[in-house]
């Protein structure tokens, strides 16, 4: 195999005397789905404002697409291709739907024509099509986190950070963004996903990294690590240790 | 205790829900469930005084609380944790579960239900002067839970309250319903999660499109063929 | 393609030209000079409020400082014209260049502020260029520069007796002011701009330089704005600190794009319709009272308006609604 | 004939200096009532009513706010000409306003009279429309000089000054002068504090004042100023030996008002005396009159402001015409003297500038609630009373 | 520049600090803690003093008895202005910083507009009072009696509003309107009572300042714009939360006015402030003890 498309290395975030990741290096190989389960609180999020240079690592060094990015601003990181989205949604309120898809296609190419025709498809392929010209103030949670994927997703990004962006569907409605997902990586986009339901993780990741307490606690393929008693019983619960 | 009667709910000009009658009786737990846009949050607003029902009543205890201003209707006895959560994302979590008890500000006993939260909620306890924007996803839920808890409602409202948190931990907020409901508590919980959710509830209504599709008794309802079709995905 | 989309920037670039040209006959047919006068100000102050707009409207950092700019101008101007003979249309570029240079300069600190302490950063600095204009006893300080008015000229450009070219300068003034926003509104900046506004933490993780896009929107509207400034100490041919870089200034130039609609196309500019006009004539009309009058019915209407349409009086026009709703 | 002729009279009328539009209102009303009514006064125009030069007809004033601000003078001046087709204006208090409304009826051939405003450059621009009745600041400065040098002359001692000035037009236009007459003259100034007006304490600057402690105290306030800067002298216990102040403020009702007590001996320069009253008793009929209007007596700039109008009017009158050429040369042709004013001027006659060099300004100290003329010796009443209690 | 100019000078700037404090802390309230604009500040000062000099004029009430009634008067008012004006402002969804400028603004506008028409602009002062005049001098420094009250009461309104803030419910009821108005029904806070009674306490806590100031001071319906700005850079220095911050600021803004008054020429002095502004903020992007 080449070289990983993202690599940590020894990364450590402290907040104060909190310390919300510890030593965590992990790698995410080109075209996988990789993804990162642990408790609340594990430090999923902070790692992901980490690789999308949010803040600053504590100590420890990102590397993407073999060039350490670690001292790059967020912007510039997202020129290289890292496309993220967050848990708590940060929509542009004020403008609609499309215009919000539109800013991500910008950074890519800087005539409008392209960068709307490339919204609009973003827009299509992620089901929100019909709600192009609605202020984003108006959408509902789901959409809303819809919306963030598509943004990000216009960016053309190479790796993909999805920060539970399919909580609060029906089971029938995570099946169809499973799908999304899967035609995501199928279009060569590296995934690395937050998700807490296992009837979304499971089917479709490639790997999971579990981090507990802000550390890595087991890697593997989903359904060794579900089997895992540690990792049952930081995170999963009984109920999951029989049904998984 | 809680009824709602044929309400409709539009924003503006948009019919979300339309005609929702639902009952919750005391001591029970009810599950809404439904597909994305259906109303459900829709529906909570309306109960809360969150949005005000273009026509329709919901009266709880025999009172007619509909028009009734929104912290009024927390004042007498319902608790509603929104999906969005709200909380004060600048002040503690100490100061955050202070503020659910404030209208019992002055009393000797205004701290009571602490108890109850840190039981449930040990987490809350180790976080006390953390900042409740800076706590993590699922931390924060459970915050918003105990800080509805702290106003000592008689009914509990809450809105998908297992978004975003752990598997291990959804289990136990499901119970934890159910010892609140055991506490004295009635719950009206909206839900994706149905097969949990229906678990724990006596009974469950099915919206779809601002409209109630189904309702019946929890059992029945997760045996039907059609919602284990269509929304538990079976 | 989005048709609809395209067809509303075309349709507003045809409203504005139809509007542009209808201004352009009037002066023809209205010849009072206090209308004319009152109409030169419309114009002025919209381009002004228009170019105000673009930093604190569209990339959301409120300024309330802009008289700085607007002073800088002027001043150039000014100075350049009786101390060297530099002719205004150079005092025009100088001074828009300039003011371009020190906005980008002052934003440099001040845009990692936020919120209010942004906005009183402006004010504050906004004030300490008053107040060192004011005691620069080279640039006149209190007393001011008087520029030397000797007749009709479109070099020097100066008509003591004629309100027609200024009001041919505002309008085109006006219409640079409105075409840049049109202009910018649907290209790379613009978008950024308003990511900026609504949340600079996700416009960051979209690629977007926020730093960057601040200081452009600053260059740009300080630009404008000077050369509103100059266009207005040749209109006045007097300026002293007060009156060109007062507190009050930069209020007025937030004031129509905020009653109007902030951060729309159309807002400034029918907030200043509107504004302008209803400012000189309750201060011509019942000003001389000495009774306050015209205060009580000028404040009272800023109240309602901006009570009653909170979004801006361009709601009003529903077919610009959507437009407001961008 | 014309049966009606149209004066603007433009002044702040709102914002932190309308009180001096307010006052001015009442003056122009005073004089009005002077000029169409019939009242048997020695002053140009009052006997019979309106102006017998053109048929009887009525002056009928139309007031203008201009809010201190510049490009608002001027756009009022262009509509009390075009609009409102007054023949004349008046004006400004503000001088910075005086320079484009004086511009602005250059331009339309209007004839202006800047009846209060007194920095010393406006009449030096040049314009031939422009008209100024009373003194300026250097005529003012130098008087306060000369009565330097002649209390000097008495064996006071008199070689250090304190300037205190404000950063307006008014006050910078005044300190200018008054250095320079203090450099020609031999005076030292000791400190010369320019300080900004309306300021919320003056504390720091009174403390440099009082370690100065120089022999005469010269302020150029407004009346807000002032107040502040006399009580907050009395909070920091300076007591100059004299205080001599270039009018403004210390003219000002307001401030005796507020700390009259505190100010006994001090001396402002001016236009007008009540004194004069002993002489020419009309001087009392008319404050009297004023008083009933204002609440107030005749100030240096309400005084200034009603000769303004009389002299305008009585040119009007001669013009024969409401012409503005016609009106601008009666004006040049102006003689009115000393004794048909209400002032203690020895005339009224423009110098080629449209100054008229003849209005003597007077000093007065106000002594036991009120202000006696103490300087020219000609004019004077009483000896000046130095140092102050 | 002799060491009693000095000495002087600091002492005269830290009670004009004090004041300035004190005027600023009502602003705090309203702008720092509960993030509404009042840009008729100034007006709602000018107001107090007004109300103190109309007690003494017809009333012959001394302006020290007056302090608690105008504060009174002051509270209502500025309930009533909230419930009028403000709450209204505060709903917008839109630009609601913009509308609360400016709707304020207009009151600014309107309220100068009342004065004049009701009171004339005549320049009105208090012309005496149990504390007018009286100054105190130890070693040489002068200390005017009618500050060293200001002090006081600014010392005490502080340590009041301090505890207020931070030991009671309202306070916190206060604050947690502040994050997220549409949130505290959700604890059964009624956010206009809330708001109500926290600009009704910022207007009472200018009463108290306008009282005082109106010993010393002189009346007239612009005379609130020397103050405003002042009081805006001071709850900005201080940091927007925290009323300890407006203290602090105030007393900053008191001794570097009066030591720039003494270095730069003083016209320049408000420079001074406006310096340690900046500076201070582009050190620390929340003010000294900011929160927000
Ligand atoms: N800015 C901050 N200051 C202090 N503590 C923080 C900060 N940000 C995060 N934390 C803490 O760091 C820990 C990790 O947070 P993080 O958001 O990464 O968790 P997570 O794994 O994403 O959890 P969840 O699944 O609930 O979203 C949490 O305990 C959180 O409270
Ligand atoms: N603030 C709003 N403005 C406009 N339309 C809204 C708003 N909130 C909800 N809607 C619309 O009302 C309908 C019902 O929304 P609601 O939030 O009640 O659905 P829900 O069942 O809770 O969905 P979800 O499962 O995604 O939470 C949706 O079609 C939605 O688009
Ligand atoms: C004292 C006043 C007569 C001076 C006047 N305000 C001016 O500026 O000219
Ligand atoms: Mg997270
Ligand atoms: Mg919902």
């Amino acid at each position: 195999m080449t070289t990983p498309l993202l690599e940590t290395r020894g990364v450590w975030q402290r907040f104060g005397g909190l310390i919300a990741n510890s030593d965590v290096s992990i790698s995410v190989g080109r075209g996988e789905i990789v993804g990162l389960i642990g408790p609340n609180g594990a430090g999923k999020s902070t790692l992901f404002n980490l690789i999308a240079g949010v803040l600053p690592p504590t100590q420890g060094s990102i590397i993407f697409d073999g060039q350490d990015v670690t001292a790059l601003p967020a912007a510039e990181r997202c020129q290289r291709g890292i496309g993220r989205t967050f848990q708590v949604v940060k929509s542009f309120e004020t403008m609609t739907v499309i215009d919000n898809v539109i800013v991500g296609a910008l950074v890519r190419t800087t005539v409008m024509r392209d960068a709307r025709r490339k919204a609009h498809e973003v827009l299509e392929f992620c089901g929100l099509g019909p709600r192009a010209n609605v202020l984003a103030s108006d959408l509902v949670p789901s959409e809303k986190r819809r919306l963030e994927v598509a943004r990000a997703l216009a960016t053309e990004p190479k790796l993909l950070l999805l920060d539970e962006v399919l909580t609060g569907l029906t089971p029938v409605e995570a099946k169809t963004g499973v799908e999304l997902v899967r035609k995501v990586r199928d279009t060569g986009v590296t995934v690395l996903m937050v998700e807490h339901v296992m009837e979304i993780v499971m089917p479709l990741v490639d790997r999971a990294i579990v981090l507990d307490l802000g550390k890595v606690l087991v890697e593997g393929k989903p359904t060794d690590v579900v089997r895992d008693p540690k990792v049952i019983t930081a995170y999963l619960g009984d109920r999951h240790a029989v049904g998984a | 205790m809680l009824s709602v009667h044929e309400v409709t709910t539009a924003y503006q000009g948009l019919v979300a829900i339309s005609a929702v009658s639902i009952q919750v009786a005391k001591g029970e737990i009810v599950c809404v469930a439904g597909a994305n846009g259906a109303g459900k949050s829709t529906l909570l607003k309306s109960i809360a005084g969150a949005e005000r029902p273009r026509s329709g009543t919901v009266s709880f205890d025999g009172t007619r609380i509909d028009g009734m201003a929104q912290h009024i209707i927390t004042s007498r006895g319902i608790a509603y944790v929104p999906e969005n959560r709200r909380l004060f994302p600048r002040l503690s979590v100490r100061d955050n579960l202070r503020l659910g008890s404030y209208l019992y500000r002055g009393e000797a006993d205004r701290e009571a239900p602490l108890d109850l939260v840190f039981k449930l909620f040990p987490r809350l306890q180790e976080r006390l002067e953390q900042r409740a924007e800076t706590l993590s996803g699922g931390e924060q839920q459970m915050l918003a839970i105990g800080r509805a808890l702290m106003t000592r409602p008689r009914l509990l409202m809450l809105d998908e309250p297992s978004q975003g948190i752990m598997p291990k931990l959804v289990d136990e907020i499901f119970q934890a319903v159910k010892r609140i409901r055991d506490a004295g508590m009635t719950v009206l919980i909206v839900e994706q999660r149905m097969s949990e959710c229906l678990e724990i509830a006596d009974r469950a209504y099915i919206l779809q499109t601002g409209r109630v599709l189904m309702q019946g008794s929890a059992a029945e309802i997760s045996v039907n063929p059609d919602v284990r079709k269509a929304y538990l995905g079976l | 393609m989005d048709t609809a989309f395209a067809e509303r920037r075309r349709r507003d670039l045809v409203v504005a030209c139809v509007l542009a040209a209808i201004a352009a006959v009037v002066p023809l047919f209205v010849k009072d000079v206090y209308v004319q006068n009152m109409m030169v100000l419309t114009l002025m102050w919209g381009a002004l409020s228009q170019s105000w707009n673009i930093l604190s409207g569209y990339c959301g950092q409120i300024s309330l400082g802009h008289a700085l700019y607007f002073g800088l101008g002027a001043y150039t101007t000014a100075l350049l014209f009786t101390k060297f003979g530099v002719l205004p249309w150079f005092g025009m570029l100088g001074g828009g260049v300039i003011s371009a240079l020190i906005a980008m300069a002052l934003g440099y600190p001040c845009f990692r502020l936020r919120g209010h302490y942004f906005v009183i950063a402006t004010i504050v600095i906004a004030e300490i260029g008053l107040l060192l204009f004011h005691n620069w006893d080279w640039a006149g300080a209190a007393m001011g520069i008087e520029i030397p008015v000797r007749g009709d000229s479109w070099l020097k450009f100066q008509f003591p007796r004629s309100k027609l070219p200024y009001f041919y300068f505002a309008l085109a003034l006006a219409c640079v002011a409105w075409f840049v926003t049109w202009w910018l509104e649907n290209s790379k900046w613009g978008f950024w701009w308003r990511a900026v506004k609504d949340n600079p933490e996700a416009a960051e993780s979209l690629g977007v330089v926020v730093f960057n896009s601040k200081m452009g929107a600053a260059a740009v509207s300080a630009f404008l704005v000077a050369v509103g400034g100059s266009f207005y100490a040749q209109f006045v041919s007097y300026i002293d600190p007060e009156s060109i870089m007062g507190f009050q200034l930069s209020l007025l130039m937030a004031l129509p794009a905020v009653l109007g609609g902030i951060g729309t196309l159309w807002g400034p500019m029918l907030g200043a319709v509107i504004l302008i006009p209803l400012t000189e004539l309750t201060r011509s009309y019942m000003g001389g009272s000495g009774r306050g009058v015209d205060l009580i019915v000028y404040g009272g209407l800023i109240i309602a308006i901006s009570l009653a349409r909170p979004q801006g009086l361009i709601g009003l026009f529903s077919f610009k609604r959507k437009e407001a709703a961008r | 004939q014309t049966s009606e002729v149209v004066i603007g009279v433009i002044y702040p009328f709102s914002g932190a200096s309308a009180q001096m539009g307010v006052d001015a209102q009442k003056s122009y009303e005073t004089a009005l009532d002077i000029i169409n009514k019939n009242h048997d006064f020695d002053l140009p125009l009052a006997k019979g009513e309106g102006l017998p030069g053109l048929g009887g007809a009525k002056i009928r004033l139309v007031f203008a706010d201009h809010q201190a601000d510049p490009q608002k003078g001027r756009a009022e001046t262009e509509r009390l000409i075009t609009q409102e087709k007054v023949c004349a204006v008046i004006g400004t208090y503000q001088s910075s306003v005086a320079v484009t409304v004086s511009q602005v009826c250059e331009r339309y051939q209007i004839p202006f009279i800047s009846a209060d405003n007194s920095s010393p450059s406006l009449h030096k621009r040049g314009l031939k429309f422009y008209f100024r009745a009373a003194p300026h600041d250097e005529m003012f400065s130098a008087a306060m000089f000369n009565f330097f040098d002649a209390m000097k002359k008495k064996g006071t001692k008199i070689d250090t000054l304190s300037l205190f000035h404000e950063d307006t037009i008014f006050g910078t236009d005044s300190a200018n002068t008054q250095i320079k007459l203090a450099g020609d003259r031999g005076y030292k100034i000791v400190t010369d504090i320019k300080y900004r007006s309306n300021s919320p304490s003056l504390s720091a600057e009174v403390q440099q004042l009082k370690t100065a402690n120089a022999d005469v105290l010269m302020p150029s306030s407004y009346t807000t100023d002032g107040i502040l800067l006399v009580k907050t002298m009395a909070e920091l216990g300076y007591k100059p030996n004299a205080i001599v102040a270039q009018n403004a403020g210390f003219s000002e009702k307001a401030l005796y008002d507020a700390v009259g007590d505190k100010l006994e001996g001090v001396i402002s320069r001016g236009s007008f005396s009540l004194d004069l009253a002993a002489k020419r008793p009309m001087v009392g009929k008319i404050n009297a009159m004023f008083k009933e209007k204002s609440g107030k007596d005749f100030n240096d700039l309400t005084s200034r402001q009603f000769m303004g109008l009389l002299v305008m009017a009585e040119a009007i009158n001669r013009a024969k015409s409401t012409d503005g050429e016609k009106i601008r040369e009666a004006l040049v042709a102006t003689d009115i003297p000393g004794e048909q004013t209400i002032m203690p001027w020895k005339r009224v006659k423009f110098d080629e500038l449209g100054q008229n060099n003849d209005a003597d300004p007077v000093l007065l100290q106000y002594i036991g609630g009120k202000f006696v003329t103490i300087f020219p010796p000609q004019a004077a009443i009483a000896e000046a009373v130095w140092p102050m209690k | 520049m002799t060491a009693e100019t000095i000495i002087q000078s600091l002492a005269s700037g830290l009670l004009m600090g004090l004041l300035y404090g004190l005027i600023a802390v009502g602003l705090a309230l309203i702008f720092g803690l509960m993030d509404v604009v009042n840009f008729a500040h100034g007006e709602f000062l000018m107001i107090a003093m007004y109300a103190t000099f109309f007690l003494f004029a017809f009333f012959a009430i001394d302006p020290l008895l007056s302090v608690p009634l105008v504060a009174a008067a002051l509270f209502v008012f500025g309930a009533v202005v909230y419930l009028l004006i403000v709450r209204f402002a505060v709903r917008a969804k839109a630009n609601a910083g913009m509308v609360q400028i400016f709707s304020t603004f207009g009151l600014a506008i309107v309220m100068r507009g009342l004065a004049q028409y009701f009171f004339t602009p005549d320049y009105r002062s208090v012309t005496h009072s149990w504390l007018g005049g009286k100054t105190v001098s130890v070693a040489g420094i002068f200390l005017p009696v009618p500050q060293l009250v200001g002090a006081l009461v600014a010392i005490t309104a502080f340590g009041a509003l301090y505890l207020f803030i931070n030991r009671t419910d309202f306070g916190r009821a206060l604050e947690a309107t502040r994050e997220d108005a549409g949130a505290v029904a959700l604890v059964g806070i009624d956010k206009n009572k809330v708001f109500a009674l926290g600009w009704g306490l910022g207007a009472a806590l200018v009463g108290l300042s306008g009282a005082i100031m109106a010993i010393f001071f002189y009346i007239y319906p612009d005379v609130g714009a020397s103050f405003a700005l002042i009081a805006y850079v001071t709850v900005a220095l201080g940091g927007f939360g925290s009323v300890f911050g407006a203290f602090a600021g105030g007393i900053i803004v008191g001794l570097v006015e009066a030591t720039t008054a003494l270095l730069l020429p003083p016209s320049l002095k408000a420079v001074g402030i406006y310096a340690v502004y900046l500076l201070v903020v582009f050190i620390r992007p929340r003010g000294l003890f900011g929160s927000m």
